[in-house]
């Protein structure tokens, strides 16, 4: 795909060069060499070389911020998409967080022949080997050992949903050889591996015989719900487990009180943060507050930009996780300490990830005081639940 | 009905209560008391609602039972009320114009509440004030002229002959005078028309067929208006022209003589650079079939919103776009750079239009007066070198044709117009309207109105919707058959005028002119155009001008019966 | 003996300032008693002899009121005003008036508390200089 | 009535400056004239406004005379609180139902006085002055209303919801109350129809990003328009609503809904010149204050447009900002809004903190599709009156004999509708001239 055909499918010819998309941008608020106008003014002015070469390509969230207010509806994620996939035909993959790792292991598992070890840790959960749901576990157990120093544990999240499914009397089935969904991949321009990954998801997945594919990844959910279907086809239907649980409320057995993972038993406020990929990619907003509101005894506060304004954790696909990304996710903590609340619950592991590491940050100390709670809204769901026995 | 003897007034006084409006603040019994004693008053009464049934048969009886030649109604508003009162007079056989009006609700009692006996004593004044100048009220007539039932039409453009076309449908013989030898005007030089993208030619040449079979229109081509004297209904008219007959007479007047692209001589290498071309040029070439160029840059505001023309002249963006769009339509490899300064796309379908050229691939670039574009090239055209200003950079464009987009300007036929029919041009040259809000197609001097690109630069829908319009306005007194006159103007005493002419140049309807009466120059007053304002009579030197109803006489017995 | 109560004529034209009055009535704005309208067509009209004759006949104020040069319904008739009180203005100063006796205003249709205003507060300013110095006319 | 007279009137439909307008034209030229107006009163948008660009005279001044004229001409007859209903045949003789609307006055007896809409005990939200003052629930919706009579607003009436009150009753001295009253049919012939029902407001609360209805003071340009007009409900006195002080910092954003997929594509061709105007009125009504305008195109492409845009800069001081602003965020300490923009021509991300903001608020026809398919004309998919061939006949709808002006048509300024307004006059009357030689059937 070339420039113009990327100009054609965003519909960036009918930029107004209004500036609107950068004045709400969150990089361009602290980055002012980031500007997603210019990005496209480049585009029109077929200046594709520096465009690709310009390592800013890789400072956008793809949070859809931009594209939402667009009077043009110019699609600007996805812009940056295929303009980022230009970009690694050329060499250029931004400036990888964590030295590149989670992008090899992404890309190791797209081995055909590889044989992963990755369900060893199910203890407590019902899962059967047939069934019309699938858990879609993703990243969780490569990311386990990663993320521990920050306290985060994406297989509890995993253990979690699955243990909520069994609540709601399901005993879904897992891929023992599930592969990565292949999402930072296509998100940085590895079109090539994603694909290859999608082809052997969908494969696995049909064997599988699954009707329903249950995510408690935002990410993963998009990827399948979006992006798989214009390479593979898919002939069962992808759910976030919010949007589940939301519509069985009632059989969910939530009683008052919650404790663990940093959170106290006198918990009572807590705070919502959207997920991009959920929120405005996905328009999800309701079901999570819901399934919070639910929880006897525990009072939902907003931030003061929340829903279609909430503010993305910062960081994006690994890529260009900068300073500036550390300001955005102070700035966001702040405005989610001002709510008053005690902890900040999300839906995808990765913003977890994202606050968690601005606040065990060295001189983060310095910094406003962010220290707060954080988790994903499985385990609050899980705790209040758990209390029973 | 027969002429009242007016030579002694006798004067009836009517004072509204208006329910309480009035009575609750004012003592309505006590004013009727009072103007009874009044000079020359020889019946007063109050009503509950004078302008109900019953106050309006009250008045009628008045007149009649005591014979009244004066009428005076203390009330509300002549604002709102004048025309039923007076009506009232006429159905009970008395000039309207004998009935005077003093207004003791909005006057008296709403604004003084708080203090009746003031309130009182204001509404006698000014009931004495009234009566003061009831008492020198004279019987007026609206005198009716007839119109000659036949139009001009000046400019045989499209929005000339929509104009003569809607007036000979109508059923009104039509005068349509163009000083080409063929109809069509500025369309004939154009490729195709925004928004439909119609071809210029199928749109002019059926309309110019239309109007050369019309019965009702007579076109008198390779001539010009060489005189025009009169007024509305009556104005004649000379042409100078082959056409046999050069002189017509007619009702009304409608002014289409268009305008016309300026020449950018001198600019980007415009005349000494080959493929350096205007918009029209480029229309030229389009219609033609020839070959546009791979790389077209065009540049607008050519000569438009700049120190020396400050307008904007409203069509020429669209211009552009719709040759960028045609452009791009018929060789989609080509590639066309629009520089610009703002967009005007207003409305529905520019807007739509100009979105429609972003997806063909046109390109936008805005640049900015300080920084204005360049041409690159060894004396011959290679690239234009532009300040993109949204993208802070100068930047170079391959540039085999430079087409630039140049403003209407006003038509040289405007100063002799302006100067034949005594309307004004603003300070660009264009006809100047009789008011930029409410009165667009009409000239403050009665029966000639203007449409079109003369006024101000329209594309051909807005002059065509103009056309109708002066149509519109050029059929009422057509239709109607005669103009009234105010009766309510101004007049000469032809002893007392000077012939000094003040008046004359101070009259902004030229409603006066100076005539020879057996040898001496007095001022005359043309009824049929005079608007009644009065200013003559208040600039006259010798007191010799002054205006019905609103004579110094009447002014001055009002201001002395306050003080008597 | 009672506050003197100063007598102000007002010349309105028929279209902005008369209807100005109008709507402060309708809208029940209250201003003192003290003005008498005398309506003509147009502050153009308004010839200096009405001016001079009315302080003559003993006003002790007096007011020339129409549109803004704008709302003209005959184009211009404002700028003729304006010519004339210039003028006017002139020779009432050296007839040794007070400034605030002779006074020029444009006052809009939609301007009715802007009329009660003016007349408020030329009431105050004539209770403040007293009679008119040519009260009681000129004896012949 | 037989056909020859249906051939010797017309409807208009809507009584704002284009419905007087085409009214005044058609009367003129000899035509019988039925004005319908829905409201109470004739005046339209324009009566709303206080001044208008780029002359800055006074609307109404120059509107009242006409709204006069259409009153007191013999050839129109107005029916004001008034719907067209029902209307059948064709051009040269249409029959049209039209509903006088029950107003629980006898319009013939009211004189206007207004005493009863004082008295009333029962305050609404003015639809004049779009809820920024209160009216009585028997009211005359303004000041300079024509025709000056009262009207009972049924659905606040609490006689007539709750059979006690009659308070104007006993106040109303013409005995012009009558809450007996019904709706009444009336049955005109017509030889043709001018649509002319004006324009709308777009509802920009969806557009949550500028916070119109969450933040005090960010306010439309047509609220504005009331609070700077001199009859308005702060009698002209500029206040911002949160503590109405008078703001000397003001921000006008431009195309809010306008040239916006999300919202209405179309550009709504006022709003640069009317925001122009505005800073002008807010300066006049209170020196030094300070405009800033935030803006894509100038489109000041009417006749001294231009010149008006530079005197704002040159001696209004108004400043225009070239980049479309992304959010408006509030100060809660002072509630002031707080712009974040990107000036484009500079490329840097800024906040701008303004003590009133105003937004151009996109505006829409005012036609319903149910009210199209009573007239049996069609509508374009923004909801303006279709026109078929808009090169040769800009003014005609898709149903002969009825024809369309001012914003109903497309978006239009002030002139442009007048002139529009006059043009369906002349379509009209050429039409039906053009059907007796045909014999009209």
């Amino acid at each position: 795909m070339n420039l113009e055909d990327i100009i054609k499918q965003t519909k960036t010819y009918y930029c107004l060069e209004c500036g609107k998309c950068t004045s709400i941008c969150p990089v361009s608020r602290h980055n002012s060499n980031f500007s997603p106008r210019l990005m496209l003014e480049r585009a029109l002015m077929d200046s594709e070389g520096e465009l690709v070469h310009d390592r800013e390509l890789f400072s956008c969230l793809t949070c859809y911020a931009c594209s939402d207010l667009c009077p043009s509806e110019v699609d600007y994620p996805v812009f940056t998409q295929k303009v980022r996939s230009l970009a690694s035909g050329q060499g250029e993959h931004g400036d990888c967080a964590h030295s590149g790792v989670l992008f090899s292991l992404m890309r190791l598992t797209a081995h055909s022949g590889i044989k992963q070890k990755r369900l060893d840790w199910l203890d407590g959960c019902r899962t059967t080997q047939r069934s019309e749901v699938l858990y879609f576990v993703g990243c969780a157990p490569y990311f386990e050992p990663v993320f521990e120093d920050i306290e985060v544990s994406p297989v509890n999240i995993a253990r979690n949903s699955i243990k909520i499914l069994n609540a709601l009397g399901i005993e879904p089935m897992l891929l023992p050889n599930e592969r990565c969904c292949g999402h930072d991949l296509l998100w940085t321009g590895d079109v090539e591996t994603f694909k290859k990954l999608a082809h052997i998801n969908a494969e696995m997945i049909k064997e599988s015989g699954a009707r329903k594919i249950v995510f408690s990844c935002p990410e993963g959910y998009r990827t399948f719900k979006i992006d798989y279907p214009q390479y593979v086809k898919l002939d069962c239907e992808p759910v976030h487990i919010t949007e589940l649980l939301a519509q069985n409320l009632s059989r969910l057995p939530l009683q008052p009180r919650v404790k663990q993972e940093g959170i106290s038993p006198e918990v009572r406020k807590v705070t919502y943060q959207d997920p991009c990929r959920l929120g405005r990619h996905l328009g999800i907003y309701e079901p999570p507050r819901e399934i919070i509101k639910a929880i006897p005894g525990i009072e939902l506060v907003e931030m003061e930009h929340s829903g279609g304004e909430s503010i993305c954790c910062g960081t994006s696909v690994w890529t260009n996780c900068s300073s500036y990304s550390k300001e955005i996710r102070i700035e966001r903590l702040s405005e989610a300490k001002a709510t008053g609340a005690e902890v900040l619950v999300t839906t995808c592991p990765k913003c977890q990830i994202h606050f968690k590491c601005a606040m065990v940050d060295k001189g983060a100390e310095k910094g406003p005081d962010i220290k707060m709670g954080v988790t994903d809204l499985v385990n609050l769901v899980a705790n209040a639940m758990e209390t029973r026995e | 009905m027969e002429e009242k003897d007016l030579s002694n007034p006798r004067m009836g006084v009517f004072i509204c209560r208006c329910g309480i409006n009035i009575g609750a603040y004012v003592n309505v019994p006590d004013l009727v008391e009072y103007a009874k004693q009044l000079a020359n008053v020889v019946h007063a009464e109050h009503n509950l609602f004078t302008c109900s049934e019953e106050g309006i048969s009250a008045i009628k009886r008045g007149i009649k039972e005591h014979n009244l030649n004066r009428v005076l109604v203390a009330s509300c508003t002549p604002r709102t009320h004048e025309p039923l009162f007076r009506a009232a007079c006429e159905e009970a056989g008395l000039n309207k114009y004998l009935f005077e009006f003093v207004n003791i609700r909005d006057q008296c009692s709403w604004v003084h509440m708080h203090e009746p006996e003031k309130a009182t004593a204001k509404a006698k004044d000014l009931i004495r004030m009234g009566l003061a100048k009831a008492r020198l009220l004279q019987p007026l007539a609206e005198i009716e002229m007839k119109v000659a039932p036949a139009a001009l039409v000046i400019g045989g453009g499209v929005v000339g002959m929509e104009a003569a076309l809607n007036l000979a449908n109508q059923g009104f013989d039509v005068h349509l005078v163009e000083k080409e030898s063929e109809l069509g005007g500025l369309l004939r030089s154009i490729n195709k028309l925004f928004p439909a993208n119609k071809e210029a030619v199928k749109l002019f040449k059926p309309l110019g067929e239309e109007v050369m079979n019309h019965p009702k229109i007579k076109t008198h081509l390779s001539s010009e208006v060489k005189q025009v004297t009169g007024f509305i209904g009556n104005f004649n008219v000379t042409l100078d022209g082959k056409s046999e007959d050069n002189q017509v007479t007619v009702g009304t007047i409608v002014v289409a003589v268009g305008a016309e692209p300026l020449k950018p001589i001198g600019q980007y290498g415009y005349g000494k650079m080959a493929n350096v071309i205007t918009q029209l040029e480029l229309e030229e070439r389009m219609k033609k079939g020839e070959p546009v160029g791979q790389n077209l840059v065009m540049i607008n505001c050519v000569g438009a919103r700049v120190p020396e023309r400050t307008y904007c002249s409203r069509i020429c963006c669209m211009t552009a776009i719709k040759n960028a769009f045609l452009t791009k339509e018929s060789n989609p490899k080509a590639k066309v750079w629009i520089l610009h300064r703002d967009l005007m796309t207003y409305g529905v379908d520019f807007e739509d239009y100009y979105r429609k050229t972003m997806e063909l691939g046109v390109r936008f670039i805005r640049y900015s007066l300080e920084r204005p574009p360049e041409v690159v090239g060894e004396g011959k055209l290679e690239r234009i070198k532009v300040y993109h200003e949204l993208w802070r950079r100068e930047i170079e464009l391959p540039c085999d044709t430079l087409v630039l987009t140049t403003p209407l300007v006003p038509a040289e036929g405007n100063q002799n117009i302006s100067r034949m029919l005594k309307v004004s041009l603003d300070e660009f040259g264009f006809l100047l309207e009789a008011h930029l809000k409410l009165r667009p197609v009409e000239f403050a001097m009665d029966g000639i109105y203007i449409c079109g690109s003369a006024r101000w630069p329209t594309d051909v829908t807005e002059g065509i919707s103009q056309a109708y319009a002066a149509a519109s306005k050029a059929a009422g007194p057509l239709r109607m058959g005669f103009v009234k006159a105010e009766a309510i103007n101004a007049f000469v005493d032809e002893d007392e005028c000077s012939g000094c002419g003040i008046c004359e140049v101070l009259c902004s309807f030229q409603a006066i002119e100076l005539q020879d009466r057996d040898g001496k120059r007095v001022s005359h007053v043309n009824e049929a155009v005079c608007k009644g304002c009065g200013t003559c009579g208040a600039a006259c030197p010798s007191g010799a001008i002054s205006m019905h109803h609103f004579t110094d006489e009447q002014i001055l017995a009002q201001v002395q019966a306050l003080f008597s | 003996m009672p506050e003197f109560e100063p007598k102000i004529i007002a010349f309105c034209c028929n279209w902005c300032t008369y209807a100005a009055a109008d709507i402060a009535g309708t809208s029940r704005i209250h201003y003192p008693a003290n003005v008498r309208i005398v309506r003509v067509m147009c502050s153009g009209m308004v010839d200096p002899i009405y001016v001079l004759k009315a302080f003559e006949k003993g006003a002790d104020g007096v007011l020339v009121a129409g549109c803004h040069e704008v709302d003209c319904h005959y184009l211009n008739g404002p700028l003729k005003c304006d010519a004339m009180f210039a003028k006017l203005k002139r020779v009432t100063n050296t007839l040794g008036l007070e400034n605030e006796r002779l006074r020029r205003e444009m006052i809009s249709t939609s301007e009715s508390p802007i009329f009660a205003q003016v007349i408020e507060q030329m009431v105050q300013q004539l209770k403040k200089l007293g009679p008119s110095p040519l009260r009681g006319g000129v004896k012949a | 009535m037989n056909k020859e007279d249906g051939r010797k009137s017309v409807l208009v439909i809507g009584g704002g400056i284009a419905g007087i307008q085409a009214s005044l034209d058609l009367a003129n030229m000899g035509f019988k004239v039925y004005l319908v107006e829905k409201s109470p009163s004739i005046g339209g948008r324009m009566a709303q406004l206080d001044k208008t660009f780029p002359t800055n005279d006074c609307a109404m001044c120059i509107l009242a005379p006409k709204m006069i004229e259409a009153n007191s001409h013999p050839n129109i007859e107005l029916l004001t609180y008034s719907e067209v209903e029902e209307i059948s045949g064709g051009i040269g003789k249409f029959r049209v139902r039209v509903k006088k609307k029950a107003s629980f006055v006898d319009r013939s007896k009211c004189t206007g006085c207004g005493l009863c809409q004082e008295k009333c005990p029962w305050k609404v939200d003015s639809e004049f002055e779009l809820g920024l003052g209160k009216r009585g629930v028997i009211y005359i919706p303004f000041a300079q209303a024509i025709p000056r009579v009262a009207t009972i607003d049924k659905e606040h009436c609490v006689y007539l919801l709750k059979g006690k009150c009659r308070a104007c009753e006993k106040v109303c001295s013409a005995k012009a109350i009558d809450f007996e009253q019904k709706d009444e049919h009336i049955e005109l012939r017509v030889g043709a129809i001018i649509v002319a029902s004006g324009l709308g407001l777009y509802d920009i609360t969806s557009l949550t990003e500028y916070g119109y209805r969450k933040i005090k003071n960010v306010i439309t340009a047509i609220e504005f328009e009331r609070l700077t007009a001199a009859s308005g409900p702060t009698m002209g006195e500029l206040r911002r609503p949160s503590d109405g002080r008078t703001p000397e910092n003001i921000a006008f954003v431009q195309c809010v809904g306008s040239r916006d997929f999300r919202n209405k594509a179309y550009c709504s061709s006022v709003c640069c010149m009317h925001a122009t105007k505005e800073a002008m009125l807010a300066f006049e009504h209170h020196p030094g204050t300070k405009s800033t305008i935030f803006y894509m195109d100038m489109r000041a492409v009417g006749k001294r447009f231009q010149e008006y845009v530079a005197r704002a800069k040159k001696e209004y001081d108004v400043t225009y900002v070239r980049g479309r602003p992304g959010r408006i965020e509030v100060d809660p300490e002072n509630d002031n809004p707080i712009i974040w923009y990107e000036e484009t021509i500079s490329g840097r991300v800024m906040s701008f903190e303004a003590e009133l903001v105003v937004l151009a608020q996109a505006m829409i026809p005012q036609i319903t599709k149910e009210f199209a398919d009573i007239l049996g004309i069609e509508l374009n998919e923004d909801g303006f009156v279709k026109v078929p061939d808009k090169l040769a006949q800009p003014l005609d709808t898709t149903k002969p004999g009825i024809f369309a002006c001012g914003y109903v048509h497309s978006p239009r300024d002030i002139p442009d509708s007048v002139t529009q307004a006059s043009g369906a006059a002349g379509r009209a009357a050429e039409e039906i001239a053009s059907l007796g030689s045909r014999g009209g059937e």
